[in-house]
């Protein structure tokens, strides 16, 4: 394994302080692990938490700031935060409003998050809760933790920010979330594994000939392994598991996600077949994003996830944002 | 079984997670995202300082302490899992040695909570289930607090360990939703939970009846081996679940090994 | 090799089909491969035309857009823009104030750019150049081609862009650009090879123990192959060569660029060991960049390029600019 | 020599690039930046569809045509080295065809241009250097310009094509700025040139003449191995660049054997 780190145990709070070198606008608190906006609370504006394991680099502590996140919870690689750093992160970031905790559906995850949510309720923080699960490789079924979230959290994170800016109320900035979701599916696909740095090796073989699809953002190994083919045959199994789940038309916002060690270069080949699948199927990628957003450190591949539109959605996705990973409008 | 015991034990499964950090971490690579041992790993090397830090009085304080500090520091899956787990083993043998205190002070403390019938998974008694303990945790961990301090004046007997088990086991079974066979940590523990009361019934000494568990801890182990999973990461994997050793179950087979050691005998 | 294309050839026209779906705000001629602001020229405002071998995303097509570049030329992987190119975009973009050519220094470039520039005087656009040559892996001297050109392109582009946009005369946007360059060095290290699509196979091979030193930005083998080490010890490494070559203090620009197929987090981490080398040499990041930004194809490993500012230098880099790539201040 | 004999050499020149395209871009890979077969394919694909497409009358036009599509085609260091190339030995072989015309016809045309002294280096005439020749490259390649439609009277002699190949190094040692030993492709097409004109003024036949200038070029891109680059990208390499044939030399020993290949014999 070579990574550029000083050591696996040292790695999130080095990243982490490398982020308050870099984003003056940001405010780390590297003992808790917590990454916050500036100034904070915003009186009257709901509170914004999200968090997870690191290693999905820029999610999260990358899209905290105007317009998106009020504060981000890293956990170790892989690993959900702990509820403390939840639990101090929302009574930072509670301007009277409440808190919305926005929670990728992985066990983890989700049990760090209730454990904490429950005890700000009973520290008087009043915390409504989105589970993000867009990730069709995985069936929602009772035979399976559920469907993983994903790149849908971007989405989430981007409009209900957007919503929650303009002072709405607790109830409805949880409503948009679950809309968000409720309409945004992914699907991903690996050309290699991740090395977790504690971990040392590679978490999964791939032959030259293979690829890996129906993966996660954890390294896990998806679905299936297939033989490697062309950008725009990858790209129609990942839009047709996608379409199979929700049937894509109209307007359409649209990721192309790079999985970490994948160039842009490879990622835009991919979205120009992405665009011309959705026009196939008489949907229109009226919004899009192409980039490394949310990752599987090292992993190489990519995810697409698609959200179906309508005008409140597009409005707030357009509304301004300035975060160090998404910034546009002011 | 004192203060202790308890101590040495958490002490000895510390020790044998470090051991089998890389192999446990080599088992969720196959089926998870390859972290298992290093959170158990950080988990553990926590609690061993918190023990030496606070040196808590009796066997439920130490178990208190024992899972606070990994719901404090694992996170992931195993933290709030095992965090649990500890923590409602504590919280029942604080209360049973409140009772037997009460019982041989003749005073009439409440007894309804911390005994859990049978060998059962159903939630235990009020009060102590899901996340709420996490605010008990923050109370009753540190020093002085109210519950757990009469426990270190009374030893805890088999049939004490094995009801802490068994509300240990019933309150991860109902944070985690996972039922036997659904290739998680719990087809280690429910075994050998079993195994543990139904050695405490025969009155067997604690070196047999640990031997028993452990054995029960590793066949339900391996018994994951040719299961889908169907809880936690594992199961995102379907049918390439199978073939592979749960982590979870592999890493509560140490929890056994140690106790099996620290009885010595 | 395992890359998201559809074959080695097409990889350039498919990158830039995706960059003309990904973003309404450029105008793509794909044919000619050239890609363009949306409307163009703008009169009385000096053009700037940058380009140089694909494979470097999002340089330079991501830069293209207000504050930056006003078109840009993309070769083939690796290979200079044909003289074709760069002509037509300075003829599109002139908008009576003269041309910009910003060019990195590497022969193929330069003999491209100087038969373009040469025909375009002739046919009555004015055209002034800028050569970029920053890296300090590469002596200047008879010996060599001279100083490559990689991160501090980045800087020329986005500073000189914002001047041109105030309506500067070309001499004038010429003379900033050249400054940027003179304050500009950078240094480069490679955890991995990248791989050419064409040619199939890794550029160079590299032992999981090693890391090469002073690479540039085609896969190009460094100055040596050294054992790889920490986080810490190879940010030393590029910071001592960059300040061997111009001793570093008072306020900077600092670039920490990922190669392409490093992940964000260990970006950070090396950014987190430059802002303290700074500090060290009494010198401040007032200003940083941390991501992918001039890249080598999938190569893992980073550059770091460093400008020494001035006032004016720090006004014109905060400027706005809207581009893919870079985004902010409007 | 006619313009059938310059159309199949160029052709098969393209053919053996082809043939040797992932050894070219081999060689490459180890100094430079792994294009350079890559490159000179897909410049010689095009060149043989211009060729094609327009059947240049005289092989001075073949040549510029050549050199034209390279330069519009390859781009990178060996595009606008090669496209300058094949347009100065072009321009040379319609000078002097030219020449050769109004020597028959008795008429003054000037004589300044095209004809290279000797085997030096030095710049060729005023007009023909540089990059303002890809100026001329868009007038003279088109069917119906003025400059080169005379070539196709006149058979081209060996001494006539030694000339023009003195007139190409020579663009591409002012272009490129290198000299013999500096690792380029200098270090083929110099010597080859050479030996060329040697066999001219010899009065070798044109099979002989191609030998020796094939083994001189050959020999050349041989001794580029143990010498450290100065120009182009292997110079970044410093001494590590020592070991390793220049790909450009290589590339340059392809359009001789492609030259003896066409002469039969
Ligand atoms: N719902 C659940 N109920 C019980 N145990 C579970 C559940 N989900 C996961 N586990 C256990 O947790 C183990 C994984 O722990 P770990 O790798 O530390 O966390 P994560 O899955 O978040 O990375 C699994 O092997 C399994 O035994
Ligand atoms: N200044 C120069 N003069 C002569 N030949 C050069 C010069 N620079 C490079 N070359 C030749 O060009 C070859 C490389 O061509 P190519 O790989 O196609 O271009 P690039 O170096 O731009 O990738 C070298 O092997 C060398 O022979
Ligand atoms: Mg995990
Ligand atoms: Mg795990
Ligand atoms: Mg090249
Ligand atoms: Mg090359």
């Amino acid at each position: 394994m070579k990574k550029l780190i000083n050591s696996a145990e040292s790695v999130v709070t080095d990243t982490l302080a490398g982020m308050a070198e870099a984003h003056p606008d940001l405010r780390i608190d590297l003992a808790q692990k917590i990454v916050y906006r500036r100034s904070l609370p915003t009186p009257g504006k709901v509170g914004l938490v999200s968090g997870g394991g690191s290693g999905h680099e820029p999610l999260h502590a990358g899209f905290v700031g105007h317009g998106m996140l009020d504060a981000a919870c890293p956990g170790e690689v892989f690993t959900s935060p702990v509820p403390d750093q939840i639990i101090e992160a929302s009574h930072r970031v509670d301007g009277g409003a409440g808190v919305l905790h926005i929670v990728k559906n992985y066990t983890g995850d989700v049990m760090n998050f209730q454990m904490a949510a429950e005890l700000c309720a009973e520290e008087g923080v009043e915390v409504g809760t989105v589970l993000v699960n867009d990730d069709v490789a995985v069936k929602d079924s009772l035979y399976t933790a559920g469907r993983r979230g994903t790149g849908a959290t971007l989405f989430v994170e981007k409009i209900t920010g957007a919503l929650a800016e303009t002072g709405a109320a607790l109830g409805e900035v949880a409503r948009i979330a679950g809309q968000v979701n409720a309409r945004s599916r992914s699907f991903g696909i690996a050309l290699s594994s991740c090395t977790v740095p504690a971990a040392g090796k590679p978490t999964f073989e791939l032959g030259d000939g293979e690829v890996e699809v129906g993966i996660g953002i954890h390294g896990e190994p998806g679905r299936a392994r297939v033989p490697a083919a062309s950008a725009r045959e990858l790209a129609r199994v990942a839009m047709d598991a996608v379409n199979d789940d929700l049937p894509l038309s109209g307007d359409v916002l649209v990721m192309v996600n790079g999985m970490g060690g994948t160039p842009l270069m490879e990622l835009y080949v991919v979205f120009a077949e992405v665009a011309a699948y959705l026009r196939e199927k008489g949907a229109t990628a009226t919004r899009s994003l192409v980039g490394n957003y949310v990752t599987s450190l090292d992993m190489q591949g990519f995810s697409v996830t698609v959200c179906l539109l309508n005008d409140e959605l597009t409005r707030l996705w357009d509304a301004p944002v300035q975060t160090p990973a998404l910034r546009w409008g002011r | 079984m004192n203060a202790q015991f308890f101590t040495a034990w958490v002490e000895e499964t510390a020790r044998t997670i470090t051991a089998d950090r890389d192999r446990l971490t080599a088992l969720d690579a196959a089926i998870g995202d390859a972290d298992h041992g290093t959170n158990l790993d950080r988990g553990f090397t926590a609690v061993r300082e918190a023990l030496s830090a606070s040196s808590p009085a009796g066997p439920g304080a130490v178990l208190i302490l024992t899972g606070t500090t990994l719901i404090r520091k694992v996170g992931g899956a195993s933290g709030p899992l095992y965090g649990t787990a500890y923590r409602h083993m504590g919280t029942t043998l604080t209360a049973r040695a409140a009772q037997a205190v009460a019982g041989r002070a003749g005073t009439g403390l409440d007894s309804t909570s911390g005994a859990v019938p049978g060998t059962g998974i159903e939630a235990p008694g009020p009060g102590t289930a899901g996340f709420t303990g996490t605010a008990g945790a923050r109370d009753e961990a540190g020093p002085g607090g109210a519950p757990g301090d009469g426990d270190h004046m009374v030893m805890v007997t088999l049939a004490d360990l094995a009801a802490a088990f068994e509300a240990g086991l019933a309150a991860v079974c109902e944070l985690g939703g996972a039922a036997e066979g659904d290739k998680t940590m719990v087809d280690a523990l429910a075994p050998a939970t079993r195994a543990l009361a139904e050695a405490a019934r025969a009155g067997l000494k604690p070196e047999d009846a640990f031997d028993a568990a452990l054995a029960a801890a590793r066949a339900g182990a391996r018994a994951t081996i040719p299961l889908q999973a169907r809880k936690g990461r594992a199961s995102y994997l379907g049918e390439r679940s199978a073939g592979h050793e749960d982590p979870g179950a592999a890493s509560t087979v140490l929890l056994f090994t140690a106790l099996r050691t620290v009885a010595g005998g």
